[in-house]
């Protein structure tokens, strides 16, 4: 009976200094088995994402939208979704689309955007007649700011150098207030804050945006009277394409980034609160134990 | 370069930097050992461009132009001063003259303190306090150009937020015992510190998870479907 | 700057009102001249613009570097009532009151004013605000002619400048005090009463001692910091002839470190013991940097790691892998998002404030130590403000009185720092 | 010579530099960013010692055979073929006089196709060390350990369906006790109070200390007299 117990405590003792390494298996399986079975979790959309999509659905054919790619590498995998969904869902909308970038780091992003959804989903949309890459500038919300009362001061050529005045769908954007809508990617600095602050508010240009998770609830205030709607992270792309799946059913079968993102997401973090919990457990078995055995608790 | 073999270098560094979470590998050395090199030669490439050439020449050159042809005193030669603070660094190079580059560092070492004195100041202190000042409860009138306070929570959240903050200084104090009154406010001070970290921890888990899928999605969606497709 | 065909004759049109205005009088216009201005404009178009915001304050910055007029009026009728369609305000300016006007800048309905940041000293400038309501638009009066200037002391800055000056002037009374020996009591830190056993058992075991300060460069202060702290750390290291390895990932980081590890070591009377290696660059790159790291820890299994300085992301996963080899772990820094990461990780973490204390309390110099002194008169000052503040709120809440509530408001103002 | 005139120069450009923020006034007002500028040069100086470590260290390690010198090979290649790649612009389309970093460069491609990677894939493994971390350090063994681990498993919660399906029910007076609501009063409250108390003392920390470099009392760094 004695040995017995010496056996149990010492398998929770083993099991509370458990090879860091079981957990890290646990943690990849709970990220990488629902990338390959490939399941999608159906996110009910909340009524922020819903007024996004309900304003991009009623832009009138040829309507004008600025996306603006305010984002690097170490967030893509939270935003690229969203910024790919908007994209299907404007070139759904045949509405031309003017992409560009505050962020260093957002013109390669934006290459990306075009060469995986825009080009092959969308193979009749013509450069310089439906969508455009302006690429980066510096200046950040001085570059807005100036945008808004000049557009092509700023922007003399796309990224590829070609002269703004040959590219035919630029010939009456001005300034910002020539845009229908104006989509930022990212809540990092320069990103919606500095787009609604700058641009929605002096030019009443309505602005929505998509940021991560962890910069959302800074950014919820804006909305509805600065923002007209705002994706927050995996969650908030996982909305907007089960939206845009239920008004478009030939979206059905197509892989949505977010959606499935946002079941290894879930997974991922059941993974650790239940290691935290089975940790507590674990702690408390082990004490009460010790006190059973008249040992004072011994770790402090 | 090929998008497919950039496809293919990309997942064997990564499963290569993963495989340091089994044990250290030669995997893991070999792609540690190019991140390393790259990445050194990365930022000088980036220092060289960005600030020798187009913050220090593109400055000086014009001002000594000026100087030398036209015979001009310029702005523009107080890069000069720059650039031989930034040579008197490299006479570390020679032994007897070494102590030379002690000039440049205490620059860097002075106004390193003189700004950031002041910056600290004001962003992280005097704002911080002003922030602090609110009603505790009572409607306030808007001329105070603070959220009124509309409910009992809210009030309770102020005077939470004023205990908190007091007492978390009182934890800094140096010149005091934690003992009696003082040391119950500064064990009040470290549980307000205990939530902060608690909190930053668990608000942080989320973004560093997307961070983990993004590049398992890559391996899984983007590499593997990619060789059988 | 370019404006459309049809505004830029929008534009000459109406000056051409303002110039005949003007040319009458040299005068800036008074306000019933406007009026009959505003009434021509209306009913020349046939829509409904909004009433127009009219121009309030004015004036050059004061206590600034120059460069920059601050532009005030009063918010249009149509603003927040009346027909409520105001959306914006456009700030023109021009350096003849004929024109041409240019745009400088915008702001939002609601807003009162604006800092034209462009303007060049000792040129005088006139100023007008447009009010847009939709397509529609309505403008001021022309403004008096302005100039801009620098000046010596930045006037708003005065309370800033006071409260500085008090908590420095405490911390150097408190130097001084202490150098004439008066005595100071200084309660312990654990993580530095560890810092000696931490050392001493990197050297039972034979094993080196790694030092990490931060990922940035020695213009952030934390750097600083975690520098000065190894000038400490190193002589006890240099006492015990145990090894350091300190990988750095700046330039300017691994030359001050050599220097100060080589002081430390003489110091110590141990200088054969030093040599330039142990000190080493390895990258600027945040992650490629940790990448090493981590293999050096892996390879050299350090019996004691400190990090000392400022630092991102980066911290768990160097946190995490020295947990992993069992060593001791002595962090400290003042980035709030990485403070939890350490205090989960480590044995021992110096919780901002205590990071820029710990050099002064290890060097165990009178001197330095009554700097410490003197930051706890900052602390009170910071929390009899604080109660102070709160107080007057408070009271003037609950008693709804004005006088109270604009002392209170004033109170606040000192510590609004612009 | 050797100390006194670096004390002189820390002394005397620490002090005009706290000053300076008070004189908005020619040359003052501008002085900050003149010193960043300046701290920005000489860090390109201040590379070649750095690179130049590095390439000694390995060179060494290469010479000795020491173990793992392979590699240092490795870490050689990498860096001086990045150099290359950017100083001289190899293979860039808009020739010596483009841009550094223009897409379909040799510079650009080792960017985006090796340090890309390498760089996400070392910043993920933050992931597996978040979830050791928390199952190792979130235990509630006393007080303070206590408090932590509910504010963590709150925020964490919080932002999870799980919390919002948990506490569903909670509605009317009750409703501030679902756990996203909390989460959020968490984040807004105790936690803000506690990071308001961490940054006034950090302020007073870099104050004290960046009065101890200036005024010469703390020194460490400067190195010693009889070098």
């Amino acid at each position: 009976m004695a040995n017995n117990e010496v056996q149990n405590q010492s398998l929770i003792e083993k099991l509370q200094l458990i090879d860091r390494r079981i957990i890290f298996v646990f943690i990849a399986c709970a990220v990488v088995i629902p990338l390959l079975v490939g399941a999608t979790m159906e996110e009910e959309t909340t009524p922020i994402v819903q007024a996004f999509f309900d304003y991009v659905e009623n832009l009138p054919e040829d309507s004008r939208v600025l996306l603006s790619f305010d984002y690097g590498p170490t967030t893509a995998p939270e935003i690229q979704p969203m910024a790919d969904a908007i994209v299907r869902h404007c070139a759904e909308r045949k509405c031309k689309l003017y992409m560009m970038a505050v962020w260093a780091t957002g013109h390669n992003l934006t290459g990306e955007t075009i060469v995986n959804v825009l080009n092959p989903e969308f193979p009749d949309y013509k450069y310089g007649e439906e969508y455009v890459n302006l690429g980066y500038k510096a200046g950040n919300q001085g570059l807005i700011r100036l945008l808004l009362v000049d557009f092509k001061r700023m922007y003399s050529t796309d990224a590829a150098g070609t002269a703004i005045d040959s590219i035919p769908m630029m010939e009456n954007i001005n300034n910002l207030k020539n845009f229908d809508l104006i989509v930022s990617f990212g809540g990092g600095f320069p990103g919606i804050k500095e787009w609604v602050l700058y641009a929605g508010d002096p030019g009443n240009v309505p602005v929505g945006g998509g940021c991560t998770a962890v910069s959302a609830p800074l950014l919820y205030p804006y909305y509805p009277n600065q923002l007209i709607g705002l994706l927050g992270g995996a969650k908030g792309a996982a909305e907007y394409e089960n939206a845009l799946i239920t008004a478009y059913p030939q979206y059905e079968n197509k892989r949505m980034a977010g959606m499935s993102l946002m079941v290894s997401q879930t997974v991922s973090h059941m993974v650790i609160i239940f290691f935290i919990i089975f940790g507590n457990v674990l702690y408390f078995l082990h004490r009460s134990k010790q006190k059973a055995n008249g040992i004072e608790g011994g770790q402090s | 370069m090929n998008f497919d073999i950039g496809i293919w270098i990309a997942a064997f560094l990564t499963l290569g930097i993963m495989s340091f979470l089994y044990k250290d590998n030669p995997w893991y050395k070999i792609s540690e050992a190019i991140f390393i090199g790259l990445s050194a030669g990365y930022w000088f490439v980036s220092l060289f461009w960005q600030n020798l050439v187009s913050k220090l020449w593109d400055n000086l050159w014009p001002a000594l132009d000026a100087l030398f042809t036209r015979g001009e005193f310029t702005g523009g030669l107080l890069y000069l001063i720059a650039g031989i603070l930034g040579l008197m660094m490299l006479m570390r190079l020679v032994p007897q003259i070494g102590w030379i580059s002690r000039w440049p560092l205490a620059l860097v070492v002075g106004a390193t303190a003189g700004l950031q004195f002041i910056n600290y100041l004001v962003s992280n202190g005097v704002i911080q306090v002003y922030n602090t000042i609110t009603p505790l409860f009572g409607p306030v009138s808007e001329a105070g150009g603070i959220a009124p306070v509309t409910d009992v929570w809210h009030g309770l959240g102020n005077a939470l937020i004023l205990v908190g903050t007091f007492t978390g200084l009182v934890y800094f104090f140096f010149s005091k015992e934690h003992k009696g009154f003082f040391g119950g406010a500064a064990r009040v001070g470290t549980w307000f510190l205990m939530i902060t970290f608690g909190a930053s921890f668990g608000y942080t888990v989320m973004s560093r998870m997307s961070l983990l899928i993004g590049r398992l999605d890559f391996l899984v969606n983007t590499w593997i479907t990619g060789i059988f497709t | 700057m370019k404006h459309s065909a049809s505004s830029t004759f929008a534009f000459l049109f109406l000056f051409l009102i303002f110039t005949g205005v003007l040319f009458a009088q040299d005068e800036p216009i008074d306000s019933a001249m406007v009026d009959s201005v505003a009434t021509a404009v209306e009913e020349m178009v046939p829509v409904n613009p909004p009433k127009p915001a009219q121009l309030d304050i004015v004036q050059d910055n004061p206590g600034d570097a120059g460069s920059s007029i601050h532009v005030s009026w009063i918010l249009s009728p149509d603003d927040g009532a009346g027909d409520n369609d105001v959306t914006s305000y456009i700030i023109y300016r021009s350096e003849s009151p004929t024109g041409p006007f240019e745009a400088v800048g915008s702001a939002s309905r609601g807003l009162v004013e604006f800092e034209d940041a462009t303007t060049t000293d000792g040129i005088e400038y006139y100023y007008y605000v447009e009010t847009v309501a939709g397509d529609d638009s309505a403008r001021s009066s022309i403004s008096r002619p302005i100039k801009s200037s620098a000046q010596w002391f930045s006037t708003k800055d005065i309370d800033t400048f006071i409260i500085g000056l008090m908590i420095s002037l405490s911390v150097i009374f408190f130097i001084f005090a202490a150098q004439k020996g008066k005595e100071l009591y200084l309660r312990k830190i654990a993580g530095l009463e560890a810092v000696d056993e931490a050392i001493g058992r990197a050297t039972e075991m034979g094993r080196p001692i790694l030092f990490i300060p931060g990922i940035l460069d020695m213009d952030d202060v934390q750097t600083v910091a975690g520098i000065t702290i190894l000038g400490r750390i190193a002589k006890t290291i240099a006492n015990y002839d145990t090894k350091l390895n300190m990988p750095v990932s700046r330039s300017i980081v691994m030359t001050t470190a050599r220097e100060t590890v080589k002081q430390a070591y003489v110091a110590a009377g141990r200088p054969e013991g030093y040599s330039d290696d142990m000190v080493h660059y390895l990258t600027d790159e945040q992650f490629g940097y940790v990448a090493a790291v981590d293999g050096i820890m892996v390879r050299e299994k350090p019996a004691t790691c400190f990090y000392l300085g400022a630092f991102f992301a980066e911290s768990l996963i160097m946190a995490e892998t020295g947990n992993s080899i069992g060593a001791i772990q002595i962090a400290g820094t003042a980035m709030p998002a990485q403070l939890p990461f350490f205090v989960a990780a480590c044995d021992y973490t110096l919780i901002g404030e205590e990071l820029f204390a710990a050099s002064a309390y290890l060097s165990g110099e009178p001197k330095q130590l009554g700097s410490l002194k003197g930051q706890d008169i900052g602390k009170m000052i910071a929390m009899a403000a604080i109660l102070i503040g709160c107080g007057l709120f408070t009271v003037a809440s609950i008693t709804n009185s004005e006088s109270l509530l604009s002392l209170a408001n004033t109170f606040r103002s000192i510590f609004s720092a612009s | 010579m050797k100390r006194t005139v670096p004390l002189a120069i820390t002394f005397i450009v620490g002090t005009v530099l706290v000053l300076a923020d008070f004189i908005p006034h020619k040359p003052f007002g501008n002085l900050g960013d003149d010193f960043s500028l300046y701290f920005d040069i000489i860090a390109v100086f201040a590379f070649l010692l750095g690179g130049g470590n590095l390439i000694r260290v390995h060179l060494t390690k290469i010479n000795r055979k020491r173990p793992d010198w392979q590699f240092s090979i490795v870490t050689l290649v990498g860096f001086v073929v990045m150099l290359a790649a950017g100083i001289f612009k190899i293979s860039n389309p808009e020739g010596i006089q483009g841009d550094v970093a223009a897409i379909g460069s040799l510079f650009n491609d080792l960017y985006m196709y090796i340090f890309t990677p390498l760089q996400a894939s070392m910043f993920a493994l933050l992931a597996f060390f978040v979830g050791s971390a928390s199952y190792r350090a979130f235990r509630a063994k006393n007080i303070e350990a206590t408090i932590l681990l509910i504010a963590a498993f709150i925020i964490l919660l919080g932002r999870t369906p799980f919390g919002l399906w948990l506490t569903e029910g909670l509605t009317g007076d009750l409703a501030f006790l679902q756990i996203p609501n909390l989460a959020n009063w968490v984040m807004d409250v105790p936690n803000l109070a506690g990071q308001r108390a961490i940054m006034i003392g950090i302020a007073l920390g870099v104050i004290s200390m960046s009065l101890r470099v200036i005024l010469g009392v703390e020194r460490t760094y400067l190195g010693q007299d009889s070098d």
